[in-house]
């Protein structure tokens, strides 16, 4: 019942052009990317997105590569939705949400080429780097996608390769190629908002998540909840994705 | 490995050109409803139960049906033997195709139920997803489900630069980017929407407009498999 | 309820010699065999008992030998009661039934030499050929057990040993030594009836499979369900499962 | 190895001969009845809890008692260490006990209850399956738990083409055909049966007459071992 | 490594002396009450539910509530990266952290409810239990929950034949006992005292004191950050 | 409620300085230890205290060492509650009673330098001797602490080294080099128990073991349960530790 009038509220209000934090339909929330926040990680990003918080730890240390990419570093993503986050979170095996948040996180960095695995390798066909990328998440008010993947390219960003430790040469900087931005719109009625509040996602028919390099190209996209999008708004949420992502971007580099 | 030559793909298929598909409805004794699709070197079996009361009882929702989806990939399926049980691929899977299928399924009217869809893949070319919504909607379908659409779905994707049409094994491997789409064909609402790899807009146009009437051909073949099973023919 | 009742019918029937679909007691159902079916395995088999349908593969990959057997092959079978099949079949990890079924058929495979195992070592001590055997179940209707070792049988018969993508030599047939069929005898009441169906199985007070091999030779028997069997019933069931075994061989070689 | 020499097994039996056996009722305190077994190198204890409640209720069956057995081994009874926790030859020891027993008891009385019987493998020589259900029968009966009938199991086998009763470690090892059998002494019918390896149809029949034969001799140890206990001797 | 020198230990500390504190409360939007604490090189962050009704009903206790706490350490906040879901390490944790924390609650006035505690260590250096503790009881404050006490953590340890306050991560490592406490700082009672290593009588009495002096500056730290969400300072 | 009556019954007999079985206050149950019960184990020891009754065998393999530990030997220790030996014990993963048990066993072992794992080194870097050390607990009536780790120092002192089994020398003893025996007291009200029997401990509100070595010093400490201890009630139950410890260290030499 209770979402039931939620989503009346929201909708009413949609209807007018407005939202319930007063943002507008396009507006993401305030961000703050703090990195080098956990001194044991090789990188390292606390990123806010309102009330949002995730931080994102980045562990490398040797191992054996892919038998497919035998040149090439290997990247394994997490994804922890803790129960301190969210009385709906609970202890346990990952959950289908969990693992979908990691596994498009880690398309978008594997997919899109952000780091070029290549460089990360350190005898072809024995040993490579793997790079560990864990994404824990601490307070859930909502659009958790563009926390985790914005605090993943940051915590990138932040890593330097802890080769000195493992006796396999100095430490280097792990080098960022591309900065794809992720942005996230939802559907509610017939109003699209960027950047969705709890509340708002709580409600939402449909969610798009679009991922936009530096140079305004896709790298990657995906579509949840049960509702549908046209091919128009789905076009409409690219366009704004890119023009915000620009922004965000800044705030990474 | 050069995947287009002479303006012809590797398997000698032009770009927009899909691979051969056979669709049966209504395979299966012992579940509701069924289906079997072949699609290229896919082999994918889907089966229904329900509606049916949602065990235990706490993840019941009174007011519509639960879509509940499993695609699961037999050991055998791919080359390098797949372990028993769901893996992340999997879990993922499985959740956006129940989001897919959620749309179309009339749920509210079976509140407290469950509908499972089980998705078994015995043969795994490039494209598994697609060909087990077709084959769940289809098997939805058999076994009565009231439903106010069909889905259907087809991958498009970019290979040596250029915009194809449903992706094989070596294009999936080698090519740029994967856009996997699924839409209701009355209304060309998109249900299921993913993109990994790299696509400038005017790619990205050209592909979903490419995949959407690929969508439109699937969508012809799942009707007459499920007229060829009432009808006998 | 509904079992007491089709127990009395099926009880009923029994006592004037005959079964719910016509057939005689020691009869069992069409079986249909399809070898080659998926073809990313190394063999595979489609085996159909009346309703009953059954998927069979065998993968093949170098491994290490066992401790006590460091010159022979590896077997490994695994049973997956797909959900699929009929709606008490759950997702998750193996149920018991699963696991007898492999079990069975695994040492069916193993105990009678099915296969000579020594001729899948690679190099003594170090690297020999790992055998997957995966049974699929994709339909229910009664008698896993014969359909899932005719299954495992026939897929052997398809079985090429793929040396040529792991750079050993080149791909040679496997080579299945003897043919132990299987075949399985409810006793409901006091009849005994071959290749249960369902309906039968579900009512039945115990179970037993017999392998016979091309010598009339026992290969393995597994008693299963609640009941008991007499001696006399027991030597009754291996006589009727040679005979009709050997039927079965030919449908499989 | 040579298994059989002058007519003599590799431990100096004869072939119908048992190993020795020592069977204890009623050494536990918490549980409602328990029995120790030792037999040849076999150390084994079995404790029974029940009728109880089934817990959650849904497994509950309105017209009878479940038999729920498991069969465990201690990490440190086997040469190689086990690890923690059922595999599947656990599994399947548990499910096929648990089938023999359920046969004697009158579980019609106690609907909605559980009967739960549990037996720890504490040293493991061959034939652990057989030592644990001698051992539960005898903790079914010192619970008090009502039953028509005993179970009294015994192996036979083929060593160096000879039927031999009750195989030792390394005639399981080696040996050409391992057949373990449980009965009810009292109706000669069959519990547990199954079978391993190459017999001959001659060989078979020597076989579970020979196993039977052995089975009486365990239910008379059974009994005495209970009369032990309830004579205090 | 020797790790006192000139009277100094390895990190310039003397003897008694804590690292540096930091303790915020009320830090989470979405908890109940939280709380974060940097400790030396710990950070933790620690959050209450509840009280709220426990699932499922069959864990509810008709008498008081149940204060279950979880101790979780991010992959990342040590060196060798931890995987995900809990060691045996973190369930003993979480275990004594429970029982501790059980005894300051009010637990009587809320009959089958739950008060879940989770903590969260997201960088670790030595003491992340009793950093943890610190934590958790600010958190539960702030929660509002009634409480009878609080609770006031800190270790004692034993490095280079010297009882030094607070061990530090090379002092744990290569030191010769480890001991942490938990009081009730009003009334001193024990409520957490765990001890691995090697002490004499002597020594142990000489830590135990240095450890329950510590809790009480402890306490007075916890009671300022509590201070200063409420007066907004 | 039954708890209830049962604590009121123990706390009245305790005020007039008696226990439920007519032990004193600081008066251990009988001690019965018998080493070499299971000879598949290196070394093994069945415990009785009271009516509890625990088996501890110890299991031994090379392996690798620890990273940080190169030149030592591995102990693992696992408890198991079995289902045989309370009817709350339940089948399953180990529960954090098990998993406490079982961890400060281990502690005591190590951190008090029971046994010197530098002797367990073969190869340093590469092989050394793991020491599985199980505990299997199969008739409950009380202080599983105790019995438990008065069972693990047993069996370690029955324990050959199988040096010749896995072909590194001749098999030789393992050198038990300190004897640090626990011993466990509960508070119900005020007055402390020693060696709690399970009607004790199941009304009992703290409980401290205190493991105290051949010279008398601390080697290990663990405060369990809900409620409290003042310092002076932990200094008390040190020293009862001491005194009943020597008596029990002589039983399991």
């Amino acid at each position: 019942m209770l979402s039931e009038i939620k989503r009346d509220y929201i909708c009413q209000l949609a209807a007018k052009g407005k939202r319930v934090d007063g943002r507008k339909f396009d507006e993401p929330r305030e961000i703050k990317i703090e990195k080098g926040v956990a001194k044991n990680a090789e990188g390292s990003a606390l990123v806010k997105l309102g009330d949002t918080s995730v931080m994102v730890g980045v562990k490398m240390a040797p191992g054996e590569p892919y038998p497919d990419t035998q040149d090439s570093g290997v990247l394994t993503t997490s994804a922890e939705l803790t129960p301190l986050a969210s009385p709906t979170f609970e202890s346990g095996p990952p959950s289908p949400e969990a693992i979908e948040i990691a596994r498009v996180v880690d398309r978008g960095i594997r997919e899109s080429k952000t780091v070029d695995f290549k460089k990360l390798c350190i005898t072809k066909n024995e040993k490579v780097w793997v790079l560990f990328l864990d994404i824990h998440v601490l307070d859930y008010d909502g659009n958790l996608f563009d926390a985790s993947s914005i605090g993943a390219l940051s915590a990138l960003t932040d890593t330097v390769v802890p080769a000195k430790r493992f006796e396999i040469g100095e430490d280097f900087k792990l080098e960022v190629e591309h900065y794809p931005v992720s942005c996230t719109s939802v559907k509610i009625g017939s109003a699209i908002l960027l950047d969705p509040s709890l509340d708002e996602e709580t409600v939402a028919d449909a969610r798009l998540t679009v991922s936009i390099d530096e140079n305004g190209d896709i790298r990657a996209m995906q579509k949840g909840l049960n509702g549908s999008f046209t091919l128009d708004e789905v076009k409409s949420i690219i366009n704004s994705s890119k023009i915000k992502g620009d922004r965000i971007r800044e705030l990474i580099k | 490995m050069e995947l287009i030559k002479d303006g012809k793909r590797i398997d000698g298929r032009s770009f927009d050109e899909l691979r051969p598909i056979k669709i049966e409805a209504g395979v299966l004794k012992r579940a509701d409803g069924s289906a079997y699709v072949e699609w290229g070197g896919n082999k994918v079996l889907a089966a229904v139960y329900g509606p049916r009361e949602a065990q235990p009882r706490h993840i019941q929702n009174p007011t519509k049906a639960i879509v509940s989806c499993r695609y699961n990939m037999a050991a055998f399926s791919v080359s390098d033997r797949k372990r028993q049980g769901p893996d992340r691929r999997s879990v993922e899977i499985s959740k956006i195709v129940s989001e897919a299928l959620d749309r179309v399924i009339f749920t509210e009217q079976f509140p407290r139920a469950t509908i499972d869809v089980y998705m078994e893949v015995l043969q795994a070319d490039a494209g598994t997803r697609c060909t087990c919504l077709t084959a769940a909607s289809v098997a939805l379908a058999d076994a009565g489900i009231p439903m106010r659409d069909f889905v259907s779905a087809c991958a498009v994707g970019k290979v040596d630069g250029q915009i194809v049409l449903d992706l094989g094994k070596e294009e999936d491997n080698l090519g740029e980017a994967d856009l996997p789409i699924a839409i209701m064909p009355r209304t060309g609402e998109i249900l299921l929407l993913q993109m990994d790899g790299h696509l400038t807009m005017e790619e990205f146009n050209k592909a979903v407009t490419l995949g959407m009437n690929a969508c439109m051909k699937i969508y012809e073949m799942q009707k007459e498999a499920l007229m060829k099973k009432y009808t006998g023919d």
